[in-house]
């Protein structure tokens, strides 16, 4: 739209008005969740509780994930220069992030499900499972997007003077990080703190 | 209404933060990541939650305003944003009242 | 027209069909889709019908039983998730698609394959939904779908969690579609107070689904995991709390009436003002009111939940919320009857509707004040009490506005007018046979039936067959009347009377364009510098406010969209290309559908699996104007003059 | 912003029209269906009580007011498309073009918002005394199962289903969950318990306990039936409370106190050894308890039998009392009511009852009085 970005009403590129109203609306999707989690957050039926988190490990992934921001933005740094050689080179580490965090992810669920805590275990189980679930399927898509990008930066269809698309999975991207800041602290640190005492 | 008008200018052009600049976001980033996780290591007693809340809010603002551009671009983004959080924040907590504080469960 | 693929390389070809039916399955241009939408909606509207008119049998008399419970329950299920989420919804789907871009001077959408994208995921979720009846039975579990009951496997509710959720997509992807255009395609100089009525309400509309949706998304999710895959969000026996989903759902629900009714406060605060040859009164206090619908909307769901587990301080926040909602509700009353007030009416059959509209939505308006009465509402809340309320909302009102719509726009859409004596026919016996179905039901409900009931208790009978009776004869008449209207849409389409570009001496800015709209809607994008654009083009008013005829072609320097030099500008216009990407994605949509309900993890890889693969067709696939971050690749930079370039 | 209020009818002329249109035609309407109680045994217009009768005045209140709303505006409306059609010799020059006025603007944002506010004082208020614990109150538990209703009485340790007796003049307290025929709370939906005479709807959420006051003024018998969608056979859910007076209600407290009796008719002894045991066929007593004064009474997972013959109606109180219904009911369950027993364990299972076998449960249940 470069043409076009600047004869739009407001004077924003179509596509980036039209990704920051899906994030708007998405802070509701994961809302819905979050409040679910925290109503059950100790109906455990019996089951295992917050006291099954393994807080260093997950701080661990949590940690990467806030890093896949910092080259996620790197990357379109890069981009907005024309540098699409380092963009690619962030857009590599910031896909490898998250699928450190999204395997931190699968071996966390795999743990849990040993020691008990099984999809239908209790409401908690299911919560936890479906709102974490969900907040990895994102960091998935977002893996997905992330090497696609890198993909057709290889092959020419993203040239070097095309920043904003960088930029849109971009947000994305920041979008499901900052859920996380949020889950991180909402699910794991304040049950451990509160729930358990 | 219309001053969400907004002409080109204000979007695209505004200040733009450095490489460098993102790396220093990024540091306290880990630094505020460190402070919370510190909670599960030392005993803070009453402190812990609000800053557990605190932290989570300033590190979501830091992500937002400089990793997603939202304290450089246009205001209609951030509108929106807030729109959706401020819809998914009051509409749940009021759920979770009406749930916890006024069934009837909860009344007897 | 739709463009230059032959000039331009590439390893992809775009396909541009104008007609047969490969071109319709392909098709961007919002007014096709638009189409597709309302012949869709009218053959989902034929199967609600005929739902309702088994209802209405089993019912007609006490202790009957025409159908058994099992199927009855099904249907009275699918007739109301076919009427909310296929009929009405949808049927307003039809006009944003159609009226939108022409509404704000646009080409077309912002996302034009998205846009095909919404349409398909809506006909085929409708689609998944209906074929429940052959797998096992349809849905039986109300349109509400409360659980613990729609968790059970006889419920059959997987199909409407799922068939819902995608209906869900649909509508999220257009509702981001239409903020985005209307927020960024107007045509220079209109400002959002320049914006036709409709405009804000699509616009409000819009809004209410981006932040209704995904909280519905989020209940069905639950519904789904505990039906399908044993989930504990809505089990009682180990903890879990069936009324976190009635808050859910009604979080989204009571959203979702103002999403069906503010379509058509827009299409009324339209017509009204053209056949009253006056503009709307109090415009601001419209569009205000109509904003604040949509705000306080969002607040006052747990009214459906009154006599549900929910304690007195919450039973009284919901009641004065509830009421004082039926404060913006009678602004835009007695503004729009304050429009007709001093105006000249024509009554045509548009305008009939309109006034229809205006009186029947009056009436749901004052028995939906009276459920805010909460100790009264315990014993309307689930009675036919219920029913008649929100069938006067939903049929006397939505419906009955979005058909003053169809008449309105008829011309518009075909270039001929609809038969007005067969409209009116319509109109009086529609006006009656409403009243006659559902105006009883008033008194039936005070009177203590239930709905959702298979059977009419014996010792009910005597007091409310009556009522159940004249329902009956309504419903008969109804459907004499939507024969009438059906017929006249089929022969008028053919061969109606032509009518020239503007028959009504209308306002608004889609009129300035020839009927029907070329493929790209202007040959020039016209400049806007007045609310009611149209008619300031034809007339000014002096300072007492009479109208005076603007000479004719006085307005040309505005801009005039119908110059002689159209067919010269035509090959500057670059629509977007059709395209198979967005149907064929849908298609992978189906296998992911039946997946889920299934359990089935080869059908949830395979759709899977197809939606990527349809993706990145969608992604790969040439632009027709070149890139948009790319100036250099467009083929004619000169091109994009108010363009849609994507 | 064009002043139109010199064209605005004088709104003096209208008051006392209006409401007195309205009066009368709620008058005509209420007068209409409060009636004949004996015919309209389920009938909301109709109060019986206090927790009905309140609600049903503030109701009245706020039917006058909309139907003063109501003539208000379809009076505009019609004085308008009469007043203000475009005639036959037209001149074809438009109307003058209003775009508004902010007084009345006002006007109509204000009135109605102090209208709402009139009505929301006595609603709030009312909210909370209907929903108070009264203080005598003669305390019922409920238990709603798919498809019948399943009455406990703490005090005396009474089980009933369908039919519940109340006293008369004393507020009747019920305490309410959902459950289903294993006693699984699993397997509980949302019931609602709904006699309009005598109060408003409540709905009984399974896992959770609600609760609802009644009161009935006269003795009587009042009927209502499950008001919240609860899958097949929701229809077939049905209520009937009989309020007797004290010295009836007692009477009635003290006979269902009372074990059932071991028959001594030939034909019912053999059919209360079949209730007992069917051999490879689930026998009777393995959901329905007929307390014969061993131990605690304990409830099965369906209804309680001992005082069987002392209610009218069975099935969800859908069907009479009579030998050859219960006859039938005993050899096709399902043709008698729309049951899930096959795939989800709910009601009564077809048990492939033998002619003589049938008799002589037959038998046996007629003497469960």
């Amino acid at each position: 739209m470069a043409a076009g970005a600047h004869e739009t009403s407001l004077g924003i590129d179509h596509r980036k008005l039209g990704m920051w109203t899906f994030l708007g609306s998405e802070f509701l999707f994961f809302g819905a969740f979050l409040a679910t989690f925290l109503l059950y957050v100790q109906t455990t039926a019996g089951g295992p509780g917050v006291e099954i988190f393994d807080i260093p490990f997950t701080s661990i992934s949590s940690f990467v994930l806030l890093m896949s921001s910092l080259t996620m933005v790197l990357a379109h740094n890069a981009h907005t220069q024309g540098d699409l050689r380092r963009m690619r080179m962030w857009i590599l580490a910031t896909a490898g992030q998250g699928a450190v965090f999204l395997g931190g992810q699968v071996f966390e669920f795999n743990v849990f499900v040993r020691e008990g805590l099984t999809f239908g275990t209790s409401p908690f189980a299911t919560s936890f499972y479906v709102l974490t679930g969900f907040h990895g399927a994102h960091v998935f898509i977002g893996i997905l997007l992330l090497l696609t990008l890198y993909t057709f930066s290889l092959t020419g269809k993203v040239k070097p003077n095309q920043p904003l698309k960088t930029e849109m999975i971009g947000l994305y991207w920041h979008f499901v990080d900052i859920v996380w800041v949020v889950l991180f602290t909402v699910v794991y640190l304040i049950p451990e703190l509160t729930v358990l005492d | 209404m219309s001053a969400t008008e907004t002409p080109q200018q204000e979007a695209e052009h505004g200040h733009h933060p450095t490489a460098r600049d993102y790396v220093n976001i990024a540091v306290i980033l880990g630094i505020l990541t460190a402070l919370e996780v510190s909670t599960y290591f030392f005993e803070f007693g009453p402190l812990g939650v609000p800053m557990l809340i605190v932290l989570m809010v300033i590190k979501f603002l830091l992500v937002v305003g400089w990793f997603m551009h939202l304290r450089f671009d246009t205001k209609v983004f951030s509108r929106l944003m807030y729109t959706g959080l401020a819809f998914a924040l009051v509409l749940y907590s009021i759920t979770l009242a009406a749930l916890y504080l006024d069934n009837f469960s909860a009344m007897t | 027209m739709s463009s230059t693929t032959a000039t331009r390389p590439g390893r992809y070809q775009r396909p541009n069909p104008r007609e047969g039916f490969i071109s319709w399955i392909t098709t961007t241009d919002h007014k096709r889709i638009g189409l597709m939408y309302f012949w869709t909606v009218l053959v989902f509207f034929f199967f609600g019908g005929v739902q309702s008119a088994l209802i209405r049998t089993q019912l007609a008399q006490a202790e009957q039983s025409v159908l058994t419970e099992e199927i009855y329950n099904q249907v009275f299920t699918m007739h109301g998730i076919t009427m909310v989420f296929l009929v009405v919804m949808p049927f307003a789907a039809a006009f944003f698609n159609y009226l939108i871009p022409l509404m704000i001077g646009a080409r077309d959408v912002a996302f034009p394959r998205l846009n095909a994208f919404s349409y398909w995921v809506f006909l085929f979720a409708g689609i998944f939904l209906y074929s429940s009846f052959l797998l096992g039975g349809a849905p039986n579990g109300s349109w509400v779908g409360y659980a613990p009951l729609s968790t059970d496997a006889v419920s059959n509710m997987g199909f409407y969690a799922i068939g819902i959720n995608a209906l869900g997509i649909s509508s999220l992807a257009a509702s981001i579609n239409f903020i985005v255009t209307i927020l960024n395609m107007r045509a220079p100089g209109m400002t959002f107070m320049r914006m036709p009525v409709f405009i804000w309400m699509a616009l409000v509309t819009s809004f209410l689904l981006l932040f209704a949706v995904p909280i519905i998304s989020t209940a069905l999710f639950m519904l789904m995991f505990d039906g399908v895959y044993g989930g504990q969000f809505f089990e009682p026996a180990t903890g879990g709390d069936p009324i976190l989903y009635q808050h859910l759902f009604w979080l989204f629900g009571h959203p979702e009436v103002y999403i069906m009714i503010l379509p058509t406060m827009g299409i009324i605060s339209e017509t009204l003002p053209v056949f009253s040859r006056k503009p709307l009164f109090g415009y601001a206090a419209v569009v205000f009111a109509g904003a604040a619908i949509g705000f306080i909307g969002f607040g006052v769901w747990a009214h459906h939940m009154f006599t549900s587990a929910m304690g007195p301080v919450a039973r009284s926040a919901f009641a004065l919320a509830t009421m004082f909602i039926a404060v913006p509700t009678g602004i835009k009353i007695f503004n729009w009857v304050f429009t007709m007030w001093g105006g000249k009416l024509r009554f045509t059959t548009s305008m009939l509707f309109s006034i229809g509209f205006v009186s029947m939505f009056t009436i749901g308006g004052l028995s939906g004040v009276t459920h805010a009465i909460v100790p009264h509402n315990a014993q309307q809340h689930d009675t036919y009490y219920v029913v008649a309320h929100f069938h006067y909302v939903l049929f006397g009102g939505a419906l009955f506005g979005l058909i003053a719509g169809v008449y309105f726009w008829f011309p518009k859409v075909t270039g001929r007018l609809m038969n007005e004596t067969l409209g009116k026919w319509h109109f009086w016996t529609w006006l009656l046979g409403f009243n006659l179905t559902f105006g009883p039901m008033h008194m039936s409900g005070l009177l203590g039936q239930p709905r959702r009931t298979a059977v009419l208790p014996a010792e009910l009978g005597p007091t409310v067959e009556l009522y159940n009776l004249l329902s009956g004869v309504g419903l008969i008449i109804l459907f004499g009347s939507a024969l009438v209207f059906l017929y006249n849409l089929l022969a008028s389409t053919k061969k109606g009377e032509l009518a020239g570009e503007d028959p009504w001496d209308a306002r608004t800015l889609e009129w300035l364009t020839t009927s029907p709209p070329k493929a790209h809607n202007w040959d020039k994008i016209p400049t806007v510098t007045h609310r009611d654009e149209f008619w300031h083009r034809k007339y000014a008013e002096d300072e007492a406010g009479r109208p005076v005829a603007v000479p004719a072609g006085a307005a040309e320097d505005v801009g005039d969209p119908r110059g002689d030099n159209a067919e010269a500008l035509d090959e500057h216009i670059h629509m977007p290309d059709a395209s198979y990407w967005p149907f064929v994605m849908v298609l992978g949509l189906v296998p992911l559908m039946y997946g889920l309900n299934f359990a089935s993890a080869p059908l949830i890889a395979i759709g899977l699996l197809w939606a990527i693969i349809g993706m990145y067709g969608w992604i790969i696939e040439p632009l027709a104007e070149g890139d948009d971050d790319d100036p250099l690749d467009a083929p004619n930079p000169s091109a994009t003059t108010g363009a849609v370039t994507y | 912003m064009r002043d139109s209020s010199a064209e605005r009818p004088s709104p003096r002329r209208r008051t006392r029209l209006v409401p007195m249109a309205g009066f009368s035609l709620l008058a005509l309407l209420l007068a209409a269906c409060g009636g004949d109680a004996t015919r309209t045994p389920q009938n909301a217009l109709n109060p019986a009580g206090r927790y009905a009768q309140e609600p049903h005045d503030l109701i009245t209140i706020v039917l006058i007011i909309a139907a003063v709303v109501f003539v208000l505006v379809h009076f505009l409306i019609i004085y308008s498309v009469v007043k203000y059609r475009q005639r036959k010799d037209d001149d074809g020059s438009l109307p003058v073009q209003i775009h508004g006025n902010t007084r009345l603007e006002i006007f109509w944002t204000i009135i109605p918002a102090l209208i709402l506010a009139g009505i929301a004082v006595p609603t709030v208020q009312m909210i909370f005394s209907q929903m108070d614990e009264p203080d005598d109150a003669f305390v019922v538990e409920v238990i709603g199962h798919r498809w019948w209703f399943e009455y406990y009485y703490p005090e005396h340790d009474i089980y009933t289903a369908n039919e519940m007796a109340i006293p008369v003049g004393r507020p009747v307290r019920l305490q309410m969950t959902a459950s289903d025929p294993a006693r699984d709370p699993a397997q509980g939906v949302i019931h609602s318990f709904w006699v309009p005479r005598l109060a408003g709807k409540q709905d009984l959420i399974p896992g959770q306990m609600t609760y609802l006051n009644m009161l009935a003024d006269e003795p009587g018998r009042y009927y209502g039936q499950c008001a919240e969608y609860c899958g097949l056979s929701h229809a077939n859910m049905r209520i009937r409370v009989e309020a007797l007076d004290d010295a009836a209600f007692d009477a009635w407290l003290e006979a269902q106190q009372a074990p059932a009796e071991v028959p001594a008719d030939e034909l019912a002894a053999r059919g209360r050894e079949l209730f007992g045991d069917l051999g490879e066929r689930q026998a009777c007593a393995a959901c329905h308890q007929v307390w014969e004064g061993d131990g605690g009474r304990t409830p099965g997972t369906g209804p309680d039998l001992t005082h069987l013959m002392s209610r009218e109606e069975f099935a969800g109180a859908i069907h009479d009392m009579t030998p050859e219904n219960l006859r039938e009911w005993l050899r096709d369950p399902n043709s008698m009511k729309s049951m899930q027993y096959e795939v989800n364990g709910i009601g009564m299972p077809d048990l492939d009852l033998t002619d003589e076998e049938l008799d002589a449960l037959v038998a046996y249940l007629l003497t469960l009085e």
